[in-house]
């Protein structure tokens, strides 16, 4: 629906425009839709040029968090199932072609 | 010479003579060329491979090279790929009237650096002017011919089991000409570069090369397609075997591209025998430490990509222009 | 500083480990079902996630995927594309839209061909950028041809607020914005629909909140989780989902808490509110008239109405789908793309006879990448 | 495929190879070129002439031939100007987003039926596709390589004595092309034409040829200008020898141009050692009876033109871009 | 001063514009500054564009018999004078290089 | 009908036969002179046509061409050209002038350059292209920048007739018409001129009548024929000059009665009356300023006078020739084209320093291409 790019804020300009980075790509977005003050350092998601909200990093450390022990926590489970079981059996074959039904 | 290149420098004339003299002539100088002859004659004994392309970049200068050094790169790419070394290339010069003399030369002598590099030279060549409007600002084409050292490298040779092995990380190129298109600034730098050494140091080694291709418009994914195409063979790909810079990444997270449908100018994939393949990695480590194994050539006729939880899905032929995605 | 890195805001959400885990939770789980859980993903956005990193092979049986209608590209009807064919066409004029926009056929043609003959048509990234192409066209007139959900909406408001202040009299807007709540609703009051589980939009949750789909419990009894974009947060949410059912009790939960709040961005809602309002109706390709389903420029702002403006050129008839798509029925989960007996043969994505087939993020253009 | 092509086909993905299959290999068979390796391979034993042209004409379609007719029998020309038979082609299509297909597929009939007359192929290509604006409607360069039949013709080779002749009329393409630029009519026709078949007659007769040069941009006076620096020599040219049709003496004088400075694209240039004139002559007036001897290799360094009244003046190389004189 | 060029009118049209004719090149000019009438057949002067007169046919004639006639007058003199002779004994070397002159 | 075939009227004035005929005659005949005679010939036609078919070789030695300074490109002074760059730069403006104008370099520039810069500058062969190019850019300015003698005069004059009547309103002049005997009177008033006859121009005297040259009989006693501009044309008028010479009877003949007449052709006079009139004076290059020697539009039309109307962007400054020129020698007979130091060296068709070399009718281009 809507691509939105986690992207850390560089500048900010007294024309309320930052300019951010992508993982080495720089580009400069209004921040006419964010309310509350945003610093250099901050994260922000970017939506068609313009930042559409700050990233809240408590909430993003705290899945990190999460995530990780509960990889953890499955690497020292027994493998009952396996990633591979996982998987569909007829794996990405989801659609046969029409000329093989027939 | 004036500051611009007018239509005068296109006419056949005094002006043309001028521009092939004290441009052309004085940064590509040979004998083969400055004999000005219909043709070049050249000496030629067994199989030689004959290449085309146009280069019709924009912008014409970008992070990491020009449409000069493109244009002398992928073609002589292009003979590398058959296992030729780059010899006799020849040059066309298509102008928009109005451009820089200053913008033209210093294309040239990116083209005769490059030249140097390989040790190829331009026999043959032709300029045109077009009335301002009616090309934008330069388009060059060269063609190429050079000995074949290696025979039988084909994308038809391809069988199960071979490996299929990239020289470098991939997508820069295409990375650095989108950014410019939709105006934003990337750290990446186009990979535009010779692959001669990179393929002689393979024959050299007596690699067993099945397959060779630079992975050009169309990227990773044409290539592999072409290949499993003309060879009827499946291919699986590691996803987490072939090597993104962060940049490339960045980039195609913004717009919403894949990185293996980003153009490549000095990356190749290369296929070869099971045996060799660590051999093979190893030889292209020393040019790029990215050069990495990234597959294997299997059953079936279609190009799978694999991920690291298990699922796979398949890589497809490229489709339509690549335009941002909003969504 | 915290030390989260932007890098973590891609990888750790990518992350192999994570996804394995989170894969071997939802079989666990999931077997205690009583009844398969169908969930929909309304964003498109989800369903390019899903396909791409082949979540829906993760699945257990019992957990099946349902594409929504949540591509603003591929609910555009026919004759809205036909709109901005005509503008583009006017004397004088620069047609702008957003990206893979110009790509969608119309009734004859698309903007893609349009522009090859020579029209001034530009594919955007960026929403801000159609300023600075009126500032170095004063003489010509800009449409901003605007299409988005509730995510993209601000930004055309924003756009306008910016060239009122300084003063930039150029840029006409012909505006196709369009809401994510009522075509769940519409889907789920068709009576036919199968659904009984929702992943909320990412990015049209930030601006609209959480709170936007309270009804889908309310009123129909079923579990909704706003989900991140990335791999592991649909993973997650599917897992939230699967806990709600065994739990038998649906609620809206925000898995995306690093970006989404229950009441939205509000900066961004007024905004909206200042130059937009909803329309009586709107027609949704693939789903029909659905009222209040779209939003318009509000009448003050009529003299900057390209819909208004060049009323007398733009053609109105409804033109109806193709009668062998059944995007309709996917879109309410009856069917699936390869139901469709043109799936990719007549219907491909360089050639798209309906809208599921027309943008990367349409289900049956999903199908047709990652899993033909 | 489309009825236009749109910058899609130039993505080097689906539609691309869309575009090759369907429209390129078909009227392009043949097993090198369908093989669509990187470059071409082919075998070459001894000396061979390599060459290339870029063509830009505008309109793409003209009396007497269109864009595709000129870009073989250009390239192939260059070839046979070198005593080279026309063998291998390369071609590279720049295509504006917008072509019809239909005019597409026009020029490429036109191409394969010109090369079925000179049994050369086309062995390798590249298809760009551009923006609307960056270029006007299609561009096309090929480039050629082939055997050499004769050797040693060369413009350096003209010694006093030498008899120089035209193997017809001269000026008709450039007639038709200004006749369009300035929106007038004429009946003039291109001469536009594949030359490998007189060339060749005049190899097997045995002919001394010294040089040969077809007379596209410049015209005449360019190529005599060119060959009197490249040999250093004088060259005496009658002006009521030189065949100019009453079409292009029209064209000319509503134009102030000069017969001699006009294009061709099916006409040359040929110096023969003074006992093989006649034969020369005679052999070319087979092949069009407006051949004819036009002059004489002499002392000096300049290109003069005689008048049946006994005054002289010099042939210039032509200057600048042709415009229509007003007085 | 002034290219003008004779040409054979073909064709004159309801708007004062005649097809002329240029040996084998056709273009369409305006009659706008002809006084008289011109018809199908008749010669006229071509200046950018526009007629600027008729040709007048007696007199070319006239001209072309005085030619003549004297072309045949000289050709049976005696060569007192030979055309080669006539011209400076120079050639067209009229300039001599600024390079050799030192 | 006649017997005459348009074919003839080039050959038979073109004929060796009959050129070597006249060439004999004038030999004979110019031995009787008690003086050389020094013929201006005014027109560039002239001046080419003596080139190109080497008459220059087949005269005695006693008979002397002076290239006059009838190339209206050439007389152009750089100011002038600096007016159509100007023009040319403004916003919607397509600026149009006839065929080789535009490589007339003005003081930094010149029209091909400007072009090259992207501008939209047409050489045009027919004056009457400005009528089709105006009606198909309606929302342009097209500006026609007019050149040459009274022969090309009349055709500006019928143009605006039409735009008037047909209602065209977006067609702008810079008029720079010149006369052709203000120059020869200045000429033969300087003083230093050697001249002692003339041969009058072929097509400026279709249109203004031989009548014209009256006065160089009355007021100088210099005999005058109208010649035609063919080589056979040339001939003849010389050895009518040589006649007169002999009797001792100047007078103007007319040697090119197939097209020219005593009176000129009224309408067209008439057509140029009644759109210009007479400039107090203007500047000619190599020559200098020469009163009422050219034409401007009357001041009922200003509202379509691009001189007018732009009058605050256009340069005004006189430019000097360069100094090392010596044009306006060569102009009054006083030196050849050789003579000057620079000549073949720094100043050559492609970069001419002086206005006899710009156009393949100045004096210094004739000797450069055909006689160096
Ligand atoms: S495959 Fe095409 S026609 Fe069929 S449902 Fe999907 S979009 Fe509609
Ligand atoms: S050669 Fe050039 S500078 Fe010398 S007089 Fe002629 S135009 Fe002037
Ligand atoms: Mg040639
Ligand atoms: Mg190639
Ligand atoms: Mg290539
Ligand atoms: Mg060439
Ligand atoms: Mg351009
Ligand atoms: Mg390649
Ligand atoms: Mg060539
Ligand atoms: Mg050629
Ligand atoms: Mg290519
Ligand atoms: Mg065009």
């Amino acid at each position: 629906m809507c691509l939105a790019i986690p992207s850390k804020v560089l500048k900010v300009d007294e024309n309320n425009m930052a300019e951010v980075d992508t993982l080495g790509v720089k580009r400069t977005v209004s921040l006419d839709l964010i309310q509350e003050e945003v610093k250099p350092g901050d994260y922000v998601l970017i939506h068609v040029g313009y930042a559409m909200s700050k990233i809240d990093e408590k909430f993003a450390l705290e899945s990190i968090e999460v995530y990780k022990q509960l990889a953890e926590a499955a690497a020292m489970e027994e493998d009952a199932i396996s990633p591979e079981k996982l998987v569909n059996e007829d794996g990405p074959l989801l659609y046969k072609p029409k000329a093989e039904d027939e | 010479m004036a500051d611009k290149i007018t239509l005068a420098y296109g006419g056949g004339g005094e002006e043309t003579n001028k521009l092939i003299n004290e441009l052309f002539y004085k940064h590509f100088n040979n004998d083969i060329l400055t004999s000005a002859e219909d043709a070049a004659v050249v000496n030629a004994n067994g199989k030689i491979a004959f290449t085309t392309d146009s280069f019709t970049v924009s912008p014409l200068f970008f992070n990491g090279g020009n449409i000069g050094k493109l244009a002398i790169a992928g073609t002589c790419n292009d003979l590398a790929m058959m296992g030729a070394k780059p010899e006799y290339i020849s040059c066309g010069f298509m102008i928009e009237e109005g451009l820089d003399f200053e913008t033209l030369e210093k294309i040239v002598k990116t083209m005769s650096e490059e030249l140097s590099k390989v040790g190829a030279k331009i026999v043959c060549g032709d300029t045109k002017v077009v009335p301002a409007g009616s090309v934008d600002k330069i388009f060059i084409n060269t063609s190429g011919i050079g000995h074949i050292k290696k025979e039988n490298i084909s994308a038809h040779n391809l069988k199960k089991g071979d490996v299929i092995l990239v020289s470098r990380d991939i997508g820069k190129h295409g990375s650095v000409i989108m950014a410019h298109r939709y105006n934003v600034e990337t750290t990446a730098q186009s990979d535009c570069k010779l692959l001669w050494d990179e393929v002689n140091a393979l024959i050299e080694a007596g690699i067993d090369i099945k397959a060779l291709r630079d992975a050009t418009r169309g990227g990773l994914s044409a290539v592999l397609n072409e290949w499993a195409n003309a060879s009827d063979v499946g291919i699986e790909i590691e996803e987490d075997k072939v090597p993104v810079s962060d940049e490339v990444t960045g980039l195609c997270e913004i717009f919403g591209f894949e990185p293996m449908d980003l153009a490549n100018e000095g990356a190749f994939i290369v296929a070869v025998s099971q045996n060799d393949a660590k051999k093979a990695e190893e030889l292209l480590k020393k040019f790029n430490s990215n050069a990495s194994i990234i597959g294997t050539v299997t059953d079936g006729n279609r190009v799978v990509l694999k991920s690291p939880w298990g699922s796979s899905r398949y890589i497809e032929l490229p489709k339509g222009e690549l335009l941002p995605r909003i969504c | 500083m915290s030390n989260l890195t932007l890098k973590d805001l891609y990888t750790k959400f990518r992350d192999p480990a994570t996804i394995k885990a989170l894969a071997k939770e939802i079989h666990k789980l999931a077997d205690k079902l009583d009844e398969p859980m169908r969930v929909m993903e309304i964003c498109g956005g989800h369903t390019h996630t899903i396909m791409k990193y082949g979540i829906k092979q993760l699945m257990p049986e019992n957990i099946e995927f349902i594409h929504g209608p949540g591509c603003p590209v591929c609910v555009m009807p026919k004759e809205r594309i036909d709109h901005a064919i005509t503008l583009a066409k006017q004397p004088g004029v620069i047609l702008t839209t957003l990206g893979d926009m110009i790509r969608v056929p119309g009734s004859k043609s698309s903007l893609a061909k349009t522009r090859a003959d020579g029209y001034d048509i530009r594919p955007l990234h960026s929403t801000f950028d159609v300023l600075n192409i009126a500032k170095k066209n004063p003489d010509k007139k800009v449409i901003f041809f605007a299409i988005g959900f509730e995510t993209t909406t601000p930004m055309t408001a924003a756009l306008m607020k910016r060239a009122f202040n300084e003063g930039i009299k150029n840029i006409y807007y012909h505006i196709n914005h369009v809401l994510t709540p009522p075509p769940m609703r519409a889907i789920m009051d068709s009576g036919e629909a199968r659904i009984n589980a929702f992943i909320a939009p990412s990015h049209v949750s930030v601006i609209i909140g959480a709170k936007s789909y309270q009804f889908l419990v309310d009123e129909y009894n079923t579990p909704v989780v706003v989900a991140g974009f990335e791999p592991v947060d649909v993973m997650e949410s599917i897992l939230m989902l699967v806990k709600q059912k065994l739990q038998n009790y649906p609620r809206v939960e925000n898995q995306y808490k690093r970006a989404a709040t229950w009441d939205g961005n509000v900066l961004a809602q007024q905004m909206t509110e200042e130059f937009m309002e909803i329309r009586d109706t709107f027609r949704w390709r693939g789903l029909g008239d659905i009222p209040k389903s779209a939003l318009k420029l509000k009448d003050k702002y009529a003299q900057f109405d390209a819909e208004k403006i060049y009323a007398n050129v733009l053609p109105n008839e409804h033109i109806d789908d193709h009668k062998l798509c059944i995007c309709g029925k996917i879109l309410k989960g009856l069917a699936k793309p390869t139901d469709c007996k043109v799936f990719g043969t007549a219907c491909t994505p360089s050639s798209p006879l309906g809208s599921c087939m027309v943008s990367d993020e349409g289900a049956c253009n999903a199908y047709y990448r990652y899993a033909r």
